[in-house]
């Protein structure tokens, strides 16, 4: 039975989508309790799986109708499921879920709420499909729902300042996309005539490469970079990230551009194995510094919170993808971690997003102010969000980029390629750069002065709540038991990224590797004794510090000094220290935080802010000039 | 493998892509990506054919396992990707309605509040 | 047994305890040697001591502004980061705790008390801290970049199988068995450039524009009373100590001399003079640089001299 | 960006600093200084100059009656004086003179008055022979009628 | 034994904290030349502050000037708790020659009580000294009281 687990778990998705289009019209709790239902399900059976796959390390295949393969060729439109998509498929259910359970109450004061669950759900099945199938063009359909899904989602709040728009321009980069997507898939059928990736990769990788197959290979890299919107294609995922309700947004920074990034992964390293050149890794990784630097960067001018929280993940990809892109071991399970973390924490700071959106009305950094007073919690889970995106010890973000600037470097230093160094000093500098565009939310929107438009502001119902804060206690849990996380989760998932003569066996039937001459992959060396640092003995001790700290300083306190006085009104005492002045409102916050920085890099900040001009030709121009270099790239070097 | 489908498919692509590229007005956007759209599609359907095979359809008598006929996987492709295209055309022209509702413009130039 | 002995480390040696009293001290040096160098007599050694026993004696307030929970746990916040740094910079062969790489720990724990100073001026709700703020955070985004290039270019040299290394025994061991770093002659430009980096990292004289208090009143500490200014003033200290210790450990470490006590004694004298070297001349000499004139001085002088030293490094000098 | 002041800093590092330790060290004070106020009631002929000459009017004067006379005390309000020394160039007896105690620190604000007093004796009633009170009365009266002619001189008014 | 200790650093350490209302700005250069190299107040932990919350002594020089008594008020009450107030000159308390002005509020001692006055119009770097030695006596006996 559990064979079947991987299909019937996208088909409740979908089954789930369906039934609310019939159902959900009329009845709230009908609908409300089909939403999470149908979003519940998938989350129980990706987890049946994880014993089986990840602990066990069996590969799952599944022929959809029983379409075996007749004589060693693949007919039927096959699943396959290693530790790779299960890793990320665990991370769409969790997204998923929490999204729905987020948005039940978030979305309460919205309209035509069935139709949004039918698109939540069928974007959720989409992206379940394309991480859990192993047939190329399966993968293209997938793509086309999770476009299709989104933007109609985007476009939900049609009311949004800016909403359409963004839609649109999201609409006409993903189609750019997916038609890139589509003629790489038919260009690869013309070279191999089957569809299943095992079988591409075994005829690929025993014919060799073709013109015609490195033409294929580069379209649907292009293709899928737009999918995770690396940086040329990146300027649509920040107007639709910042337009979409905040579920949906965590939804799409949480698992959309992870299915990008999955499908690269799965190009590259299991379809066309062409990791093992060193043009490929420079092409991946310079992309992935690109798009670190330009979304950082991007993020510290923004006035929106949204769209601040956008080019952050965008900017967290890039670390994702630069990891990966090292193909060293310690590089990939950098990179899977860094992707778990950011579903993590992203989601985290979206729906934090989402509350103050739903206690507040906006989400402008200019106009909010003060807001730790009246939602304390949600401060909290901002600080927890904010320091584990910036990397800060105690948290998960920590862990991750660890691990990726210690891959990096020891790259730099086996290969003696002074471009990886470099490499880690941009990712070492970015990770400074998001400390600062986060240190300007808090300011902007938690601390400082109550701004006038917040008075009424109060904290989110309960029914928001416990899922950020399930979210925020995995953020601190995966940054303290980093051992335990990777041994289970991340090191199965990037050994499974390099072997792909297991992933062929399971879905040909055994040997047929063998056959064509294909020698078993050595799966790179895994073993690196890193977590000697974070041994639960240091973190019971640094907490006796933390408890001793805290009784010196108020015991001495207490001793001799009167008591910590409550705040009365009344008295001046407690008024903020105005230079003397009575002090009314003055808040320093939104824009005119960082008047250093900004000023030393005013040209590169002016010559940014006039690339993402919004014009949607400008974007699909840049789609098409991004993909014709990624094209040029490959032709010339590989 | 008839030269001029390829030939034709990849014109089609290259024009959707101009259009979509340097037209400012949104129904010609979309209209580039129709365009596009068809020649992605007629340069799958090309793909599979067999220079002298007989269409893949089991029922007609003559047909026995050995004959030889067109490649069926690609026209099953096309049919789906031409009711994708579909699909997004529809999509696209009803955000061009909205936005002609809530901009009162259609010059993509002007509709750009997004942006920086 | 083992967690007594990690207490030990913590509370005593090269934790909390011998931390404050020592960073102090060097505080204390600090203003005597600046007072000396203006001609003028300068306070007793340890007037920080008396300073930080008056502030616990004041009154602590809170205003109505600040947001309680965050502004009284923002210090604490820093010196227990601080507490933490200090059990991993060794002492010439002894470390307390030694992972792997402790390189980048290092470098992201020195962002934690800074991040406090941050949390904590936002949470006192004053226009002011929230300049200060948008100061300290320039500040870091400029001593980051030269500081990163200097530990990797430490990294690197000290590799002794040529591939690179962070943790801080593999360096000891280096610089016992070729001599210390100062002495290769291509990492004269990096030592240089983390001399420079320490005043701006610690907030003392020159660079300290986020506590500058002729201009916005003292920054992010401006609510800030009695007891929780007392810490603030106390990481300021053992933050001096810290950053001392740590250049002493990249570029003068070694072999000590293998007792424990006669390391410690060494490793205090390198402190003072790094600190009277790196704070308090600049901090006599110069007087406060202007937020962006301090972005522009780091981000071009003090990462090329700090560039200049990681090729050097590459090219295998 | 050339270090402007290493070479005196170096230099005074080494040298005696320039601080005067004055706590323990009392400083003098050259002599026109002008310190604390002193008064010696002895010469005050109470003729007032000095507090009309006083801008912020520090000084103030209390007369009481007494039988031998009224007792006059000065105060001068050190707190309130601006040491200007007008009051010691116009007291024509220079019973006023600004000493040099520069130090008046004082927590209760009396300690900065001083006070000098003395007791300015009525003229003594000298006894007057008969024929001397005879002589005076006769010269009175001569006087007053010369004024009584003067006024009929005068033509009609 | 610790309350000993903080109760004498309190007299080691005093902070300056220093509001000029309305002054000539005589006394306000005299007492910014006590840390000087040659008077150098440093030397018995004097420092000036930045901001009331951070000061134990208050010096307060010139008269107190009808728009500067509410900003006045409102600085001396944002100090904590044992503070010292000291009027610097002769114009805070009794006024000097503005006494009697229009905008001239009082004296000092309206607004708060006032602990050690230093005399002298522009009192010498000397005698701000000893007032400030005083006032740091002064309030180790405050923080004893408490």
């Amino acid at each position: 039975m559990i064979q079947h687990f991987p299909i019937l778990s996208i088909m409740s998705l979908f089954l789930g989508s369906f039934l609310i289009v019939i159902f959900g019209g009329k009845n709230r709790f009908i609908r409300n309790s089909l939403a999470v239902l149908f979003s519940a399900i998938p989350l129980v059976l990706i987890c049946c799986l994880i014993k089986p796959i990840l602990i066990d390390g069996e590969i799952f295949s599944y022929w959809m109708g029983d379409w075996e393969p007749v004589s060693g060729f693949a007919i039927g439109i096959g699943l396959e499921v290693d530790a790779l998509s299960l890793f990320f498929a665990l991370l769409v259910v969790l997204t998923i879920f929490l999204a729905a359970v987020f948005s039940l109450k978030y979305m309460s004061r919205d309209d035509a709420l069935d139709k949004y669950y039918t698109l939540f759900l069928m974007l959720g099945g989409g992206v379940l499909g394309l991480v859990l199938s192993g047939d190329l063009f399966n993968m293209y359909i997938m793509v086309e729902i999770l476009t299709f899904a989104s933007v109609a989602l985007t476009a939900f709040r049609n009311w949004g300042k800016g909403s359409l728009e963004a839609a649109f321009k999201y609409l006409v980069v993903g189609s750019i996309g997916s038609a890139f997507i589509l003629t790489g898939v038919i260009l690869i059928y013309a070279q191999v005539h089957t569809l299943s990736l095992a079988q591409i990769s075994a005829l690929l990788a025993t014919e060799g490469l073709t013109p015609a197959t490195i033409f294929g290979f580069a379209l649907l890299f292009a293709g899928y970079a737009t999918k995770a919107y690396i940086v040329p294609f990146h300027p649509v995922a920040a107007d639709a990230y910042m337009t979409a309700p905040s579920s949906i947004s965590m939804v799409f920074s949480g698992m959309v551009n992870k299915a990008g990034i999955y499908g690269m992964i799965r190009l590259v390293y299991m379809v066309f194995q062409a990791m093992s050149q060193s043009a490929m890794q420079y092409i991946i990784v310079i992309l992935g510094c690109l798009t670190m630097f330009i979304g950082v960067t991007m993020a510290l001018s923004q006035h929106d919170f949204k769209r601040l929280l956008a080019f952050h993940s965008i900017s967290q990809i890039g670390y994702v993808l630069t990891a990966v892109g090292l193909a060293t071991a310690l590089g990939i399970s950098g990179g899977l971690y860094h992707a778990l973390n950011h579903t993590l924490f992203k989601g985290l700071l979206f729906l934090c997003a989402g509350a103050v959106f739903y206690s507040v009305g906006s989400t402008d950094l200019d106009k909010l102010g003060g807001l730790a007073k009246k939602m304390p919690q949600t401060t909290i889970i901002f600080l927890i969000g904010a320091f584990s995106i910036s990397g800060l010890p105690p948290f998960n973000g920590f862990m991750s980029k660890w691990m990726i600037y210690q891959a990096a470097y020891e790259k730099a230093a086996l290969e003696g390629s002074f471009f990886y160094a470099l490499v880690t000093i941009v990712g070492l500098l970015v990770s400074v750069l998001t400390l600062a565009s986060f240190i300007k939310v808090t300011q902007s929107v938690f601390f400082g002065q109550l701004a006038p438009g917040c008075e009424k502001a109060k904290e989110v119902p309960f029914s928001m709540r416990w899922p950020m804060w399930l979210m925020a206690i995995l953020c601190v849990l995966t940054g303290l038991f980093p051992g335990f996380v990777n041994r289970y989760l991340v090191v199965p998932a990037s050994a499974a990224a390099i072997d792909t003569t297991g992933y062929i066996d399971a879905m040909m039937g055994a040997g047929y590797g063998q056959q064509l001459g294909l020698s078993p992959e050595t799966a790179l060396s895994l073993e690196y004794e890193l977590t000697g640092y974070w041994d639960p003995i240091a973190w019971l001790v640094l907490f006796v510090v933390l408890l001793a700290g805290l009784m010196i300083s108020l015991g001495l306190g207490k001793a001799s000094r009167g008591p910590v006085r409550r705040p009365v009104p009344a008295d001046p005492k407690y008024d903020t220290f105005f230079g003397g002045e009575a002090s009314q409102h003055s808040h320093v916050g939104g824009s005119d935080l960082f008047w250093g920085l900004k000023h030393n890099l005013r040209h590169y900040f002016r010559f940014m802010h006039s690339m993402h001009s919004g014009v949607v030709n400008d974007y699909a121009l840049w789609t098409v000039a991004g993909t014709a270099v990624i094209i040029l790239f490959m032709i010339l070097f590989l | 493998m008839i030269i001029a489908n390829y030939i034709g498919a990849v014109l089609l692509m290259f024009l959707g892509l101009y259009t979509i590229i340097m037209k400012k007005h949104l129904i010609k956007i979309v209209m580039g990506m129709c365009l596009m759209d068809y020649g992605v599609n007629l340069l799958i359907v090309s793909i599979g054919f067999n220079p002298g095979g007989t269409a893949p359809i089991f029922t007609i008598s003559e047909l026995d396992p050995g004959a030889f006929f067109v490649d069926p996987v690609p026209q099953a492709l096309t049919l789906t990707s031409i009711v994708i295209g579909a699909c997004v055309m529809a999509m696209a022209l009803s955000i061009v309605i909205k936005i002609k509702q809530k901009y009162k413009t259609l010059d993509a130039g002007r509709i750009r509040r997004l942006n920086g | 047994m083992q967690i007594l002995l990690d207490l030990f480390y913590v509370l005593i040696f090269p934790g909390f305890l011998f931390c404050a009293v020592v960073g102090l001290l060097l505080a204390g040096i600090d203003r005597k040697i600046v007072a000396r160098m203006q001609k003028r007599m300068g306070p007793p050694i340890v007037q920080p001591f008396y300073d930080f026993f008056k502030l616990l004696g004041k009154e602590t307030i809170i205003p109505h502004a600040a947001s309680r929970g965050v502004f009284i746990a923002a210090p604490l916040l820093g010196l227990v980061s601080l507490v933490v740094m200090a059990l991993f910079i060794p002492v010439f062969g002894f470390t307390a705790f030694s992972g792997v790489a402790d390189l980048i720990v290092i470098l992201y724990l020195l962002t934690i008390p800074a991040a406090a100073i941050i949390v904590g001026g936002a949470a006192s709700g004053s226009p002011y801290a929230g300049v200060g703020i948008s100061r300290e955070m320039v500040a870091i985004v400029a001593y980051e970049l030269p500081l990163i290039i200097v530990l990797l270019t430490v990294g690197k040299k000290a590799a002794l199988d040529g591939g690179i290394t962070f943790s801080f025994t593999e360096i000891q061991a280096y610089q016992a068995e070729f001599g210390s770093m100062l002495s290769h002659w291509s990492m004269i430009p990096a030592a240089v450039a983390m001399l420079l980096v320490i005043p701006s990292e610690v907030g003392s004289h020159p660079f300290d524009v986020a506590e500058a208090e002729t201009e916005i009143c003292e920054g992010p500490l401006v609510e800030y009373s009695g007891s929780l200014l007392g810490i603030y003033k106390l990481n300021h200290a053992i933050k001096m100590f810290i950053l001392t210790a740590l250049f002493a450990a990249l570029f003068l470490g070694g072999a000590g001399s293998g007792i424990l006590i006669v390391d410690v004694l060494l490793l205090l004298l390198i402190c003072t003079v790094v600190t009277i070297l790196s704070m308090s001349l600049p901090h006599a000499i110069s007087a406060r640089l202007k937020v962006e004139k301090m972005f522009k001085f780091y981000w071009t002088l003090v990462t090329v001299l700090a560039v200049i030293s990681l090729v050097l490094v590459w090219m295998g000098f | 960006m050339g270090l402007p002041f290493i070479k005196e800093a170096i230099t005074q590092l080494f040298s005696k600093p320039s601080t005067e330790k004055y706590p323990l060290v009392k400083k003098e004070v050259s002599d026109g200084f002008r310190g604390k106020l002193v008064f010696h009631p002895e010469l005050c002929i109470n003729c007032g100059m000095c507090m009309r000459v006083c801008a912020p009017q520090a000084i103030t004067r209390t007369i009481e009656k007494t039988e031998e006379g009224d007792r006059i005390t000065m105060e001068f309000h050190m707190g309130s004086c601006t040491f200007c020394s007008m009051c010691a160039d116009f007291c024509s007896k220079n019973s006023i003179e600004l000493s040099k105690e520069y130090s008046m620190v004082v927590t209760n604000e009396d300690d900065l008055k001083v006070r000098g007093s003395f007791i300015k004796k009525a003229p003594p009633k000298k006894e007057l022979s008969p024929e001397q009170l005879a002589k005076l009365k006769a010269a009175k009266a001569a006087k007053d009628g010369k004024a009584e002619e003067e006024f009929d001189s005068c033509p009609d008014a | 034994m610790f309350k000993k200790i903080i109760d004498n650093s309190m007299a080691k350490s005093p902070w300056i904290y220093h509001i000029n209302t309305g002054s000539c700005n005589g006394c306000d250069i005299e007492l910014v030349s006590v840390i000087t190299p040659r008077y150098d107040a440093e030397r018995m932990g004097f420092k000036l502050t930045g901001t009331p919350r951070h000061a134990d002594i208050v010096v307060v020089s010139g008269p107190v000037t009808s728009q500067s008594k509410e900003r006045l008020v409102r600085t001396l009450a944002q100090v904590p708790e044992p503070r010292v107030i000291v009027s610097l000159g002769s114009c805070p308390r009794p006024c000097n020659v503005f006494k009697g002005s229009y905008s001239v509020e009082g004296p000092l001692d309206k607004f708060c009580e006032v602990d050690v006055s230093v005399a002298g119009c522009t009192p010498k770097p000397e005698a701000i000294i000893d007032g400030l030695a005083l006032a740091a006596q002064i309030l180790k006996e405050k923080r004893r009281q408490k």
